[in-house]
């Protein structure tokens, strides 16, 4: 199984849990503190490394503040 | 009816509705949108016609049809979709149909801001599009006012089958303030004589603005001229404000007014006699009494919410009776009353050093 | 014994005015066949026509009908705002090509949208009559115009717009056809159409619209006759005459084609 | 003083152009002039919104002002926006359950008060706003407790009337708030 | 060993200005899609955005692009400005259903049946979301808006316009076509048409068209999520995604239908 | 190059080709159509951009989007199309683009006709739509002047970034007259650096003109405005004739101005010392020659073909120093000499006769 | 066969020639007299009776100027 | 006379508008002002044009007039309209080919042409314009009649350039027959 993880911008995320819909292995949650916009950004909550990189949570963000990492193999 | 907390928008509305308005065609913008969605409410409860057009274009030509039509009926907009209805406008003026629209004014020019302006001062009381034409235009400063002047625009439009523009500000659309409403008129059962209703036991109507021939175009307008001296007799409207000895005036309408009352006030407890005179008529714009009272007094401010429009018609008018200067903002910014004193306080300091330029006036 | 009877005159709905149409324009056979309508349908008291701006500008002074003139392209909007205070009266529009489909394009499509029931007579005649023969959205490749004198180019200018068509495809229409003018056999067919355009209307179906392919021999540059000729042979190839929207109600009494 | 305006400022959802129209209400009630005047328009979108509410013993000039005798701010960005520009001398009411900074104006009064918590504790988290006001009036009595009671049942909307008694409380909790708390200086 | 690569990042054609856009409002999702593609195809240097008037008007500060503001309306005969003086830029409107389907009609149907080699990103809300929640000529029969009270009564307002189709008639389009953007898979699909639309201009095919069906949670008073369930449960229904018109060079690698 | 007969509008189309007009939007309407039409053939022949616009909406929309790419651009119409681009000519306005458009004006109001007219002179110098705007308008009396000035409109849009108005009439625009064409600029090479061109190697460029807030588009209206004193500054242009010891002087523009000539040369061999001032820019308004003209004669009569537009704005300018008249004609008809010399001898009958009041005259 | 007859408005009609390339029997011409507005307008030339009375060429006429009679056999 | 204004109208299709130019042309090339305006329009549908030439040795006021000088008109309708407007001592020129009524009026100077015979007979029947301006040059020669000569060789369109001689043949006979005929009274 892939594995990967996300990064938030949480500045810019607006709470719209768009991503926490899309996410398939439901790691995505909403942070308890407001951002200065006001807002509660969503922050990933992986404690398991359910996470696989699939970056649908980005493919649907309105605000393109997810980036999404994926494990690869590095030849060694 | 007892005063209620009105928003303007809302107020200008209802306003139109009791004074009878049978159909209202409009388009969305900011600042006047509560207007038109107040409209789509009531206008369908009271089974009267109200209809989103696709556009400003579109609303005053739906307008222009209701009104060959012989109803009141009515549109409302801001500058941008002002803009749009010139043609449409021109229109109703070669036509002499009775029309009425109201114009909540933002910032300006281009897409500009959805701040009050006053910037369509000359847009609207200039011209009506092209050709020889000149609205009514009714400029209320409070709520009340606003409520009032959308009544009285309906009868002067049908008084003289001409396009009333009721020219307010977002301030006034925006803002709520206790006002009371007028009680609701009947319904008016005919539809006068030279609407086109179908030509049944009668010569058919024909309403258009084609005069083929110079002549005949020109005799248009001269009974449209004849028509705008007649306004310009009977319909001057304005106000004034602690006059008693003054020798300074500010002339301010609509929100520009409200504010240079309170500085009126204000330089009135500081001790300099300073009054106000509010056009409530942009056009007819109130020459006389403005002619009159600067053979009076020494100076007259004009203040407005644009870079200086009613200002050149207010210079006209004075011509070298009096010194007329121009303070205002533009962009959608209101004038504080502060900036007003100040200004008044510069002009004070102008007639004891000549060389004092006082700041944000032209001359 | 023999005696004669009348089997065509001028009908009632058209006033006694002349026109102002050059030799074989055949807006004023459009004009005479929506006045039979009218006189047929005997609604000549409660018509209203908008005219709109182009040749037939003067269309008021030829109806004897309360008629009032449109802004150019705005007439759809000026019978809303009619139809809407006054159901009761049939209310029509007659547009040229560039009226109707170049500046107007958005009210007539808005109009046929909601589904006003008004009733659009459509003239067609590839150019824009008034103004001295400019090109309109329905001149055809490679027409030559005042404002296209290479004649025009699709890449620069497109290609001609459908009209009938393009109405039909909205929900709100009842009726969309396309007629012709440049015979007999097509003139009674064209009347049909605007008769059941205008039954369409009465009949509270909704928005109806006729186009009809129109001569306009002066900016064509050619005879009357010729310009019959050039409907027939490059027109009708282009415009395809026929029903694109029937409501049901009407359907039976509709000839399918038109041709 | 015979003209005060007041600014609410907060995100969009917490109330304030209601709290607005409450207190321009209880104005009119009270026999004075009023205007109520909101921001509208895109900025509204994306997190703010604030009104301006104007009572006055006389007509009112500017609907607006920009520099108000009182600020209402219920969010951080309302208290950067507003500290700097309530007038000296002016009171700056602070939702103190949202914004931690603190006023270094020396020439302000102002009030903390723990709205959301307040609303939460005694009534729905909703009513923040009712409990600002009711501080507010605490320090400056522009319109009577009473008539802001009165608006409440005269106006609020029928799809909230099951809340006029939490508003009701929470306008007396915010209010009770900062009359018995020392100031913050 | 393992390493970690970026398999998605925030496009280089986005500015780093944060939007204005209310929380879910998926204008984000089609101006990151639109920024996706002009960092795909390498045309950031080259590309012109004519923003409108809509929510969408700040799109200008939101792509890294030259860029303009055309009057509510006007953006595709401002494009058509553009585009005409310098062909080798690429050019695109970006335009909500008030603004395009609207008031605009008319200049999107002209630049189509023009066969303007410009770029049409559509995005249909249902609503005037910028000036709070109007009545769009796209909003769903019986949908409330704050001017159609009691819901959109056809009687009165006419029924949804169906852009993407009807533009698909029109001879100068060479690319039409309808998708959502209500969840990812669907998100994914926008994002190849969005490609393929730009391809077209590239390609010199002519006009090219996506509708976006969006979300507007605030003015239709849902949640974000809820907002997605609405497109997907009302409008889709009303408003079939798919391929309307597809112009054989892109035809290859366009997928069917689109859902 | 020497004289031709040039049709007026042909020769407005080919001096707008020769100062290097590089694309030209634009829709039919007469009393303009020629100069499409000869553009429809000039620009194609040069490899130049002509586009027929759906609609005088759209033209001035596509004009627009040249602009901000960086050419020079240009559109004709007349009056009811004047009124369709109002919207367009603000946001061009608030944009600082240059754009340069032609009005042939016809008669109005509405529909009117299609007779020579000056009709649009308030909806072009008073506004360009809403905001506070005034565009440059330069008035052409003859086919030579139209191209001279359809040149320089060119160079003002450029040099000051903003919209330049050529406002002839129908008689100017139809009429034959011998003229001499300049010849033909090379094509400029580069767009200028604010264009949109692709942010290749730059940042961003963006048009536009909306500006959120009031602050804001406050500052961009005072750039405006002092842009605006800019070119009241330097761009001020009129003509006089005959002025040596006039005691009353024309005051009239464009055609009317060719009537106020002839009539002048009737009034001095009649012995009236009377003489013509000619604005050629109707924005900027020739504010301080005619002031100080003012105050050497004691009578000015504006003459002209509308219910007088300028006539207020001369009024303004002379204020109290001499007497202002009116005489005109509305709806496509132009003054004859006779009308205008009647007019001045009842002038002067007044003055030895204070209860005459001269016919056709407003004061 | 039907046999019937025309009158056609000289002082409307345009020449614009419609009405004689629409008759079937050929029996409309020109006549040889401008009329007052200055078109030479159509006339009836039907030496022969061979008008039906079919009305094509009233069909055709723009100008709506001619009206078209045709014989009936009144019983006695 | 230093300015003298000539109104030429007929039927569409009678090249009014053209010997309006031949005439403009021929001033301008004997170094005179002119201007030329036509009338334009929906009323050119439907018959009658005309056009205005004004020839002068100083600059020229309006192009147009009320009451011309000199009035060319080449149908009947023409006639009726402008026989009464011509200026008092001015000149009708009439096309006595189409035109059958006569001038009541004594303060005119008339000259009949039959222009359509005379262009029939010595060109085609579309020269009948020419016709009728060599007659008006007869009676006023306000350009030399070489000047025509010259204009037709320069100005005749490429289409028309086969029927220059004939044009030159038709305004010569225009010339001779004003010239020889006595004047009608
Ligand atoms: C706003 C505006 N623009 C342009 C015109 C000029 N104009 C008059 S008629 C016309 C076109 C008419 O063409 P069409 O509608 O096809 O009618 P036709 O004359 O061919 O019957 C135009 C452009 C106008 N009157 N108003
Ligand atoms: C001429 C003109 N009319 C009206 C407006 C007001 N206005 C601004 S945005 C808008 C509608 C926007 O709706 P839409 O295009 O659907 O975009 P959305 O906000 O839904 O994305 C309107 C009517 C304007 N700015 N200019
Ligand atoms: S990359 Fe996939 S699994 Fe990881 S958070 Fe995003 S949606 Fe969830
Ligand atoms: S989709 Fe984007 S904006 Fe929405 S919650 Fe997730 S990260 Fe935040
Ligand atoms: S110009 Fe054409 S459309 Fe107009 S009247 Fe003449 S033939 Fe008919
Ligand atoms: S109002 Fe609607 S369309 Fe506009 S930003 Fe908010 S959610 Fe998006
Ligand atoms: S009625 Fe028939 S036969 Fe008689 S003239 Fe007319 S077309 Fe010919
Ligand atoms: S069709 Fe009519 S107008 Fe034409 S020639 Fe025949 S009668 Fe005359
Ligand atoms: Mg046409
Ligand atoms: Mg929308």
């Amino acid at each position: 199984m892939a594995h990967g993880r996300i990064f938030i911008d949480a500045e810019r995320c607006k709470g719209c849990e768009l991503c926490r819909t899309a996410c398939p292995p439901h790691v995505i949650s909403l942070a308890p503190q407001r951002n200065s916009i006001g807002y509660y950004p969503v922050m990933l909550n992986d404690p398991d490394n359910k996470c696989t990189g699939c970056a649908l949570c980005a493919v649907v963000c309105p605000e393109a503040c997810i980036i999404v990492y994926r494990d690869v193999a590095v030849p060694a | 009816m007892s005063k209620q907390l009105l928003k303007g928008n809302v107020a200008l509305a209802e306003a139109a509705i009791r004074a009878g308005c049978e159909a209202y065609f409009g388009y969305p913008i900011t600042p006047q949108t509560e207007l038109l969605e107040h409209m789509a409410r009531r206008m369908i409860e009271l089974n009267r016609v109200f209809l989103q057009a696709e556009s400003e274009v579109a609303a005053i030509n739906m307008v222009y049809g209701a009104a060959v039509a012989g109803t009141k009926v009515m549109t409302s907009s801001s500058s941008p979709g002002i803009s749009l209805m010139q043609e449409g406008f021109s229109y109703i003026a070669g036509s002499n149909v009775p029309v009425v629209v109201i114009d909540v004014m933002r910032g300006g020019p281009g897409l500009g801001n959805i701040q009050p302006s006053q910037s369509d001062y000359n847009q609207i009381t200039k011209s009506a599009g092209h050709g020889d034409f000149h609205p009514i235009v009714l400029a209320p400063a409070t709520v009340q006012e606003a409520i009032d002047l959308t009544v009285l625009a309906f009868d002067l439009a049908e008084t003289y089958r001409t396009l009333v523009i009721v020219a307010a500000d977002g301030a006034i659309g925006q803002m709520m303030e206790p006002a009371e409403l007028p009680p609701m008129r009947p319904k008016r059962e005919k539809r006068p004589f030279w609407a086109l209703t179908g030509a049944a036991g009668r010569p058919k109507n024909v309403i258009t603005s084609l005069y083929l021939g110079a002549d005949n175009l020109e005799a248009l307008n001269n009974q449209i001229q004849d028509k705008l001296a007649l306004i310009q007799g009977h319909e001057v409207r304005y106000d004034c404000y602690r006059m008693e000895d003054a020798d300074s005036v500010l002339v301010a309408f609509g929100t520009a007014a409200r504010v240079a009352q309170t500085a009126v006030d204000h330089l009135r407890q500081e001790g300099f006699p300073v009054g106000l005179l509010r056009p409530i008529t942009l056009w007819p714009f109130p020459e006389r009494p403005l002619r009159e009272l600067a053979q009076q007094v020494d100076t007259l401010l004009v203040v407005e919410m644009n870079a200086g429009q009613m200002f050149h018609d207010v210079k006209e008018v004075v011509g070298d009776q009096a010194e007329v200067y121009f303070t205002g903002r533009t962009g959608g910014a209101i004038p504080t009353p502060d900036e007003i004193e100040r200004v008044v306080h510069g002009l004070y300091n102008y007639y004891l050093d000549p060389d004092y330029s006082p700041v944000g006036v032209l001359a | 014994m023999i005696s004669e009877k009348v089997v065509y005159e001028r009908p009632v709905a058209l006033s006694v005015n002349r026109t102002h149409y050059c030799p074989g324009c055949t807006h004023g056979t459009a004009h005479r066949l929506v006045a039979e309508t009218i006189d047929e349908l005997n609604i000549r008291e409660r018509t209203i026509l908008v005219a709109s701006v182009g040749c037939s500008v003067f269309a008021y002074d030829y109806f004897d009908v309360d008629a009032c003139e449109a802004p150019h392209g705005r007439a759809p909007a000026m019978a809303t705002g009619i139809k809407r205070v006054s159901p009761d009266n049939i209310v029509f529009t007659y547009q040229g090509d560039g009226d109707l489909a170049s500046i107007g394009i958005g009210e007539a499509i808005h109009a046929a949208s909601r589904g006003e029931n008004i009733t659009i007579i459509f003239i067609n005649n590839a150019v824009y009559g008034m103004t001295g023969g400019q090109m309109a959205p329905t001149s055809l490749i490679g027409q030559k115009t005042t404002s296209s004198p290479l004649g025009r180019d699709p890449k620069l200018s497109g290609t001609p717009l459908h009209i009938a068509e393009l109405m039909a495809g909205l929900p709100g229409v009842a009726y969309s056809v396309r007629r012709s003018l440049h015979d007999a056999r097509h003139v009674i067919q064209a009347k049909k159409a605007i008769r059941l355009a205008f039954e369409a209307q009465m009949q509270h179906l909704g928005f109806s619209l006729v186009e009809l392919l129109s001569t306009c021999p002066t900016n064509w540059g050619v005879a009357p006759g010729e310009a019959c000729d050039w409907v027939r042979e490059e027109m009708i190839p282009v415009y395809p005459l026929g029903d694109f929207k029937v409501a049901e109600p009407l359907r039976a009494r509709s000839q399918r084609g038109g041709q | 003083m015979s003209e005060t305006s007041v600014v609410i400022a907060g995100f969009g959802g917490q109330g304030v152009l209601f709290a607005g129209q409450l207190l321009a209400y209880a104005g009119m009630e009270n026999g004075r002039f009023v205007t109520w005047i909101p921001s509208y328009g895109p900025e509204m979108r994306g997190g703010t919104a604030h009104c301006t509410v104007i009572i006055s013993d006389r007509p009112i000039g500017a609907p607006t002002v920009t520099r108000p005798d009182i600020a209402i701010v219920l969010n951080q960005p309302s208290f950067d926006k507003y500290e700097p520009l309530v007038k000296p001398g002016g009171l700056l009411v602070v939702n103190s359950s949202l914004v931690t900074a603190s006023s270094l104006r020396d020439d302000l009064e102002l009030a903390l008060v723990p709205a959301d918590a307040l609303a939460e504790q005694f009534g729905t988290r909703q009513l923040l706003n009712v409990a600002a006001l009711g501080a507010m009036l605490a320090k400056r009595p522009l319109v009577a407790l009473t008539a802001v009671d009165q608006a409440l049942r005269n106006h609020l909307p029928a799809s909230k009337a099951h809340l006029l008694a939490a508003n009701l409380t929470v306008l007396e909790k915010g209010y009770a708030h900062c009359v018995q708390l020392p100031l913050a200086q």
